[in-house]
């Protein structure tokens, strides 16, 4: 198990983001995390790499117990993240970008080998030709890529990836999720991935994990998951109805 | 050849400072050397400062308080304690460091006008304090013997001693911007500049390396300090403290170009050159702050990246000049 | 007005050359005209507080070195044995009353004006930072305006003071008391965080604790001080006889008024600098009574017959000579001792050039080193010893009181008692 | 009858041209998209429209007046409103009180009650979270606050930049659903989304833009048909 | 007894006009996030414009003082078009170096044409002695007309439509203008009224300290540690912050030199920052 969360929970003042919530993570798999918003998705990452701390239960990462620990900390232990609202370091450069990812993350590597390591990623997302306009001036696409691009520069053993489909069109939906496969396939990354694009994520995920009002509520294969009706309920909503919208 | 390319950026700073340096030499004239001083003391005040607000974002507002507690020890071990005036100098980096280091523990927490306000209440504090402790003289400060320039050869070759000196920390000031600016380190200090969360999650131990970045800005000002002092002869808190310096510094980074080399260089020149001029100008003297708080809002108004970032922006193939 | 309108000094940048010739005979054009009748312009460089905390005294001070300088101008120049005239000329800067300022500009008047000799800025802060410029460069400097004693036991060797040092400023303060009310024992001393003021009121507490005097409160406020009400407080809670302090013009004017505005008893006070200004009459009530130490009254009388009978060389104008100069020249404004200070510094170095016959800075070094003579001002005589270079130790304070008289509030000396002009109004009302 | 006119507009960043002379007629009571490729303009011409960035080039016309040059608030003030991209949430002020600031023209201030309401009812989320501050709120939330916050206004021309960003599948399709209610009241509307398909549905004109130009206009149900477009522009 | 009454009395007088002052300050800078660094020169000129219109026009003070507030009002707006706008979504060290000039300037024109002469109102309204204790009037009436800004300026700020927006504008400016809200105006409003407390706060000091052009940098001092003390944007905060301030100045020196006051207020200062950097009384924006 690369990751074990067990009875996770996470209050802010009087409103209870997540409760109890628990579950196993096997290396090498994709992990999708769905559930409506507010239901403590976004929490639960922050949770696990260290932005909050759990007001309850703990999280182990390959064998060791993390909880609480420092988000540089985790970056460190090899845990990757990218942000739902992208965060580019917007006065530097795309490559700068990318080689901080490499400096500082799980390998630590010297500047020279950072770079050589940020050329590889960023041609692997496709940034390539983007490599020095600054990143501030990249756009929604470019920047969800830019955020990819960092965390995997950090050579992580598990990435956490907070809708980095959001706001892509359909075209670059689909080329987002062969790099999510590919991270995987080539280069055996472990993966969570929160998404609200379903078919995107049905399609990629090999385990979904269904969260609602901090709760856990379903767990399972794609195809478990779609046709539990707490989840359509909660979730998805009614198929009909979007039939019925697009056939009106 | 491409070896030297790659120091293209340090290569022309470092002619810069080296030709204010020999400058005197060359005119032989004492009031070339001091105006050369007072320019070299706030390049090199400058350029410290940057490593942190330049590199790291982090507006200091208080900078002085390294420079004018640097000078303080310094000065207290060479007029008190008769020690030499290397030691003493050493004396006063170290100071300046390790204050620092315990600020940086505490106050680095702070972001944006909280840390500029809690470096203002540090220098304040520290004045105020000195302004009260006997052993550095209480309100009336120090003044230093003139015997003590005769260990190194009397007052006027003393001029000279402290000007080369600054020479050679300006020097070495650049060559530490320089080399943090090409570094992992630096690398760290921008990310953070631009989003110490984001950073943090990246793998940059932010707490760690702004403390270090506010240490490498503070121990130059603390030696200098002690030059500064050990030259004007006598210290007092007032102008050892002195806040409107702390934001002279500032603009001078300002005017040049923060997060480059070269810009504060070319900001202390410029700032102190101007400043120079409007002092003694028959024209300008009575209004000589007027005018310069005019030019100065200028700079910020309409070129505020300074203008090394304003010929960066404006011509990219200097980039690699302007460093 | 005190403003500094008519003491315009010399534009900064055209200090060309010290030694040039001008123009003041007509003899540029042919060589064989008066060939005797050499000119020295000599430059004179000093600082003014144009601006800045040391404003008041400060510009007085200019005035009346410009006054002298104007005189000796007028007069065609001071004449030396071998009939070369010898002028001067100011160069001058606006110091901010800032020590920092006051380093570069005496810098640049050293160097790049290549001022001959200097004079210092106002203050015994500015001035002890200006000594060291002029040690530096080797440049003869007067200080006037200046009267902490710390300056002058650094090593200094080329720098001489005008003014009696502040370790003798108030001890004559505490000889009046007791010769007023030897009942009193308790007082306060409040005063200025400066150079200055912390060298007058150390050496005047050892001097009263010598004489068995208790002193109930010993503290002092920064310059910047505006608000005294914690040091009246105190005052109140300590319950003194006589409060003696203060510092500059500034402080100490507004230390009387709210001191008046409390309604605090006490008997006897003192305070620095500021009583012996004119203006300080501008306190009304909150004036009467408040005793200051002078460097010299114009009813103070110095005469060419008192330095007779002193077996002093007598030099220079007379008291009345001088106050109606000064009225003249700066529309009726009424001299201060600042503005003496700033004549006699002109005059000692138009003696001390006399003597030396030169204006070789080593002679006139020299002629300064052994002058002992009586001016308008007082004894003037310096130190020579290593300790103590340039100390004055001729010079000698006056006392003034404030008094509510047939014409009006008006200045009186009061000690010591051979020039006293009026008895002392004791306890104060 | 086009209530919105842009007519031949260029515009862009600092020295970027990103428009390249766009024209968009919003008919009265109408919902229009704007779909197109990430960075085709989408959103720089709502920015433009709305005042935040000044037109290089060309006009826009509002109600049969020339409005190129008015400044964001007098064009709010006006009846022209947008939900922008990345939310704009007075992040320090409750919920409710965000929703208030929505109601800020005067045109709106009269029916600050009823359009309260009419929100809630949309986002029934929104009322459980209405003391709380705006910035703690998950990012979903967050938008349906700002397009609560839209409606707030009163508008007479709505634009709404990536409607369903972050939004859970169930709550897309119940949002579009009242976007059809409101349309029905007589609001027109410019829409900007990513789920092309569903856009097309549930508008009545669509405008395809590409490089900062428009490449191709039409009414949804035909462009949504159209084999070309749907392969070329809209990567379906 | 009596002489620590008394040092406390004294302190909270005048902690009432320490905090109008720090009201401006935080005011400005809860608002637009902007540090205001002419904020002492501002003061300064509070103090001269009482001053001018007491001793030449020969206006009662406190009827002068509507003027200061109006004039510090339109020059509040003047500085802010022509040195703040510009700046204002620049990076923070943009706006502390475009207020810093406006510093530069006004001090610069300031001796220039007022000299660093020391000036006086000459103006007492008498004194009043209960038991052993003196009370000024002019700093009696002071407290009084800061209490009444006080509220007057948090009604304005949470009881009106106007300040409804300056808050807003505060969050979030783009927002703001998109819903319709002027804000350029609204900011221009803001610095205004900051500039208008900080000349009133002159103005009443007038009444009671001599002043120079230069006399405001110590109020302004002052004003950061209050703002931060009373937390940022908070008028209420700002008041107690000045009260607090004022106490501590009128009873350090019972205890111990008065030139250690400025040791602890700068120390407690930090210590606050460090540990509490909301203000005791938490910002309220
Ligand atoms: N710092 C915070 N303070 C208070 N409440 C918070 C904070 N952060 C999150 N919340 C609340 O916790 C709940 C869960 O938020 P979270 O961001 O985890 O949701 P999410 O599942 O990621 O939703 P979305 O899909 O909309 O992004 C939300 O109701 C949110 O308002
Ligand atoms: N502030 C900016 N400065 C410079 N260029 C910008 C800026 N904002 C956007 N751009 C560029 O303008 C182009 C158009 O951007 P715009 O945001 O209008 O596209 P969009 O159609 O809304 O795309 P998306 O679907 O990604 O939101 C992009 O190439 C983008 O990189
Ligand atoms: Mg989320
Ligand atoms: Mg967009």
């Amino acid at each position: 198990m690369i990751l074990q969360v067990e009875g996770v929970g996470k209050q802010f003042g009087g409103l209870q983001a997540l409760s109890d919530v628990t579950f196993d993570l096997p290396e090498g798999q994709i992990l999708g995390l769905i559930g409506p918003n507010g239901a403590g998705k976004t929490t639960l990452f922050n949770c696990i790499n260290g932005v909050y701390s759990p007001t309850t239960g703990r999280v182990v990462f390959r064998g060791e117990e993390v909880t609480g620990s420092k988000t540089y900390a985790m970056a460190h232990r090899g845990l990757a993240r990218t942000h739902q609202i992208v965060r580019p370091l917007n006065e530097l450069s795309v490559r700068e970008n990318v080689t901080v990812g490499a400096c500082f993350g799980r390998e630590g590597h010297g500047l020279h080998k950072a770079n050589e390591i940020a050329d590889e990623i960023m041609a692997f997302v496709g940034l390539a030709e983007r490599a020095d306009q600054l990143a501030g001036s990249l756009n929604v696409g470019q920047k969800k890529r830019l955020e990819m691009a960092r965390a995997l520069a950090a050579r992580p053993y598990l990435l956490l990836l907070d809708e980095v489909l959001a706001g892509l069109n359909p075209s670059e939906i689909a080329h987002m999720v062969s790099i999510v496969r590919r991270i995987r396939d080539e280069r055996g990354i472990t993966i969570i991935m929160i998404e609200h694009v379903m078919h995107a994520v049905m399609n990629v995920s090999d385990r979904i994990f269904v969260l609602d009002y901090g709760k856990q509520i379903a767990e399972g294969t794609p195809e478990e998951v779609a046709n539990n009706p707490k989840v359509i309920e909660a979730y998805l909503g009614d198929p009909e109805l979007a039939e019925r919208l697009m056939s009106e | 050849m491409s070896g030297w390319r790659k120091y293209t950026g340090l290569i022309v700073t470092l002619l810069i400072v080296l030709l204010l340096t020999f400058w005197p030499l060359i005119t032989g004239k004492d009031i070339t050397r001091e105006t050369i001083f007072t320019i070299l003391l706030s390049v090199a005040l400058a350029s410290s400062l940057n490593i942190l607000l330049g590199y790291t974002g982090y507006v200091s507002f208080g900078h002085v308080v390294f420079f004018g507690l640097g000078g303080y020890v310094g000065f207290y071990l060479l007029s008190v304690q008769g020690w030499s005036l290397w030691i003493a100098m050493l004396a006063g980096g170290a100071a300046s460091a390790i204050l620092a280091f315990l600020l940086g523990k505490a106050i680095l927490r702070l972001r944006g006008g909280y840390f500029a306000l809690a470096t203002i209440g540090v220098n304040e504090a520290m004045r105020a304090f000195i302004n009260n402790f006997e052993p550095f003289g209480g309100p009336v400060g120090m003044t230093l013997n003139f015997q003590v320039y005769r260990d190194y050869g009397g007052p006027a070759q003393a001029l000279w001693l402290s000007f080369y000196m600054l020479a050679a920390l300006t020097i070495i000031v650049v060559i530490i911007s320089y080399s943090v600016r090409m570094s992992k380190f630096g690398l760290g200090l921008l990310a953070i500049r631009e989003d110490e969360d984001a950073a943090e999650v990246m793998g940059v131990i932010a707490p760690n390396v702004k403390t270090w970045a506010y240490v490498l800005s503070a121990i130059i000002p603390g030696i200098l300090g002690v030059i500064f002092f050990f030259k004007n002869g006598n210290i007092e808190p007032a102008p050892a403290f002195r806040l409107h310096f702390s934001i002279e510094m500032i603009v001078m980074v300002m005017l040049g170009g923060q997060g480059t080399v070269l810009g504060p260089v070319l900001g202390g020149m410029g700032y102190q050159s101007l400043r120079g001029y409007l002092l003694t100008s028959p024209l300008f003297k009575n209004i000589q702050l007027a005018v310069a708080g005019a030019l100065l809002l200028i700079i910020v108004l309409f070129v505020p990246a300074g203008v090394v970032g304003w010929l960066r922006q404006r011509f990219p193939a200097l980039r690699r000049v302007l460093q | 007005g005190g403003g500094n309108t008519n003491n315009e000094p010399a534009a900064a940048n055209n200090a060309s050359s010290s030694s040039a010739d001008t123009s003041s005979a007509a003899d540029t054009s042919t060589d064989e005209a008066m060939p005797e009748a050499k000119t020295e312009t000599v430059v004179i460089g000093f600082t003014t507080s144009q601006t800045g905390s040391q404003n008041v005294s400060s510009v007085r001070q200019v005035n009346g070195l410009m006054q002298w300088m104007n005189a000796v101008n007028d007069a065609g120049g001071i004449e030396l044995s071998d009939g070369t005239k010898v002028t001067f000329e100011a160069v001058t800067y606006d110091d901010e009353s800032n020590t920092d300022r006051v380093q570069e500009l005496y810098t640049r008047l050293a160097t790049e004006d290549e001022a001959d000799f200097l004079i210092s800025p106002y203050s015994s802060g500015l001035t002890a930072a200006s000594a060291v410029i002029a040690e530096q460069y080797g440049k003869v400097m007067i200080t006037t305006g200046a009267a902490s004693d710390d300056t002058y036991k650094q090593g200094l060797t080329t720098v001489f003071q005008a003014y009696t040092p502040a370790s003798r400023y108030l001890t004559g303060a505490v000889d009046l008391l007791e010769s007023l009310d030897p009942s009193v024992k308790k007082l306060a001393f409040v005063y200025e965080n400066s150079k200055f003021s912390t060298d007058v009121v150390e050496a005047a507490k050892s001097y009263a604790e010598s004489k068995g005097y208790e002193i109930v409160l010993f503290e002092g406020y920064d310059p910047e001080t505006t608000d005294f009400g914690p040091f009246i407080n105190k005052i109140q809670d300590s319950g003194p006889d006589a409060i003696l302090g203060g510092g500059h013009f500034q402080d100490g004017s507004t230390f009387a008024r709210q001191l008046n505005e409390k309604n605090i008893d006490v008997k006897f006070f003192t305070l620095l600098v500021a009583p012996p200004e004119p203006d300080f009459a501008d306190l009304g009530d909150a004036a009467v009574g408040v005793i200051g130490p002078s460097q010299w009254e114009p009813l103070a009388a110095f005469t060419p017959e008192s330095a007779q009978e002193a077996g002093l060389e007598w030099f220079g104008i007379t008291s009345d000579e001088f106050v109606s100069a000064y009225e003249a020249n700066y529309e009726g404004e009424e001299p201060s001792y600042h503005s003496a200070g700033g004549y006699v510094a002109g005059l000692i170095l138009q003696k001390a050039i006399l003597d030396a016959d030169s204006i070789d800075p080593d002679k006139v070094k020299a002629a300064l080193e052994a002058m002992d003579l009586l001016t308008f001002y007082g004894h003037i005589k310096f130190d020579t010893t290593a300790e103590a270079h340039g100390l004055q130790i001729g010079h000698s304070m006056v006392y003034i009181q404030w008094q509510d008289g047939d014409a009006g509030l008006a200045k009186q000396v009061v000690w010591p008692i051979e020039g006293a002009t009026a008895d002392t109004l004791y306890p104060m009302p | 009858m086009a209530i919105l006119e842009i007519r031949d507009v260029a515009s862009g960043y600092g020295e970027v041209q990103i428009l390249w002379g766009t024209s968009i007629n919003l008919e009265e009571g109408h919902l229009t998209s704007l779909v197109g490729a990430n960075g085709a303009g989408k959103t720089t011409t709502m920015r433009t429209v709305m005042g935040l960035l000044k037109p290089w080039n060309g006009s826009i016309w509002f109600d049969g007046k020339d409005i190129s040059n008015l400044s964001a608030h007098a064009k709010a003030e006006m009846g022209v409103v947008l939900v922008p991209e990345g939310r704009q949430l007075f992040t320090d002020m409750s919920v409710e009180e965000n929703l208030e600031m929505g109601a800020s023209p005067k045109r709106a201030r009269d029916h600050v009650k009823k359009n309260l309401d009419l929100v809630y009812e949309m986002f029934p989320r929104l009322l459980e979270r209405r003391a709380q501050k705006s910035g703690t709120l998950s990012g979903g939330e967050q938008q349906m606050l700002a397009v609560a916050r839209g409606i707030m206004a009163n508008p007479i021309v709505l634009m709404i930049d990536e409607l369903s960003l972050g939004l859970a599948p169930v709550l897309v399709l119940d949002l579009f659903q009242s976007l059809k209610l409101l349309k029905d009241q007589g609001l027109t509307m410019m829409l900007v989304e990513q789920n092309v398909q569903m856009a097309l549905a549930v508008s009545d004109y669509a405008y395809v833009l590409a490089q900062g130009k428009v490449e191709l206009h039409g009414p949804s149900r035909e462009l949504a048909k159209n084999e070309h477009v749907r392969s070329a522009y809209l990567g379906l | 007894m009596d002489f620590l009454l008394a040092s406390v009395i004294d302190g909270l007088l005048l902690g009432f006009v320490y905090g109008i002052a720090a009201m401006g300050l935080t005011l400005i800078w809860g608002v637009m996030n902007v540090i205001n660094l002419a904020h002492g020169p501002i003061i300064a000129l509070g103090m001269f414009s009482l001053y001018f219109i007491f001793s030449l026009l020969g206006l009662n003070p406190y009827l002068a003082l509507i003027l200061v507030a109006v004039l510090g009002l339109l020059l509040g707006i003047l500085i802010y078009f022509v040195a703040v706008h510009r700046v204002i979504d620049a990076p923070h060290l943009s706006t502390l170096l475009a207020t810093f000039s406006v510093n530069m300037i006004i001090i610069g024109l300031g001796t220039a044409a007022f000299t660093a002469s020391p000036r006086n109102v000459e103006f007492s309204l008498g004194s009043f002695t209960v038991g052993s204790i003196t009370l000024l009037g002019t700093r009696l009436v002071a407290a009084v007309l800061a209490l009444a800004v006080t509220g007057g300026l948090y009604l304005f700020l949470y009881r009106t439509r106007p300040g409804r927006y300056i808050r807003a504008v505060a969050n979030n400016r783009d927002a703001a203008e998109l819903m319709g809200v002027p804000s350029a105006q609204i900011l221009a409003l803001s610095f205004g009224l900051g500039t208008m407390l900080a000349a009133i706060s002159g103005g009443l000091i007038a009444t009671f300290f001599p002043f120079t052009i230069l006399a405001g940098g110590v109020y302004e001092l002052k004003s950061f540690v209050i703002g931060v003390l009373g937390g940022l944007g908070n008028p209420v905060g700002a008041l107690f912050g000045g009260l607090i301030l004022g106490v501590l100045e009128g009873i350090i020196p019972t205890f111990m030199p008065t030139t250690w006051v400025p040791v602890l207020e700068f120390g407690l200062f930090v210590l606050i920052l460090l540990v509490r950097p909301q203000g005791l009384f938490g910002a309220r924006k």
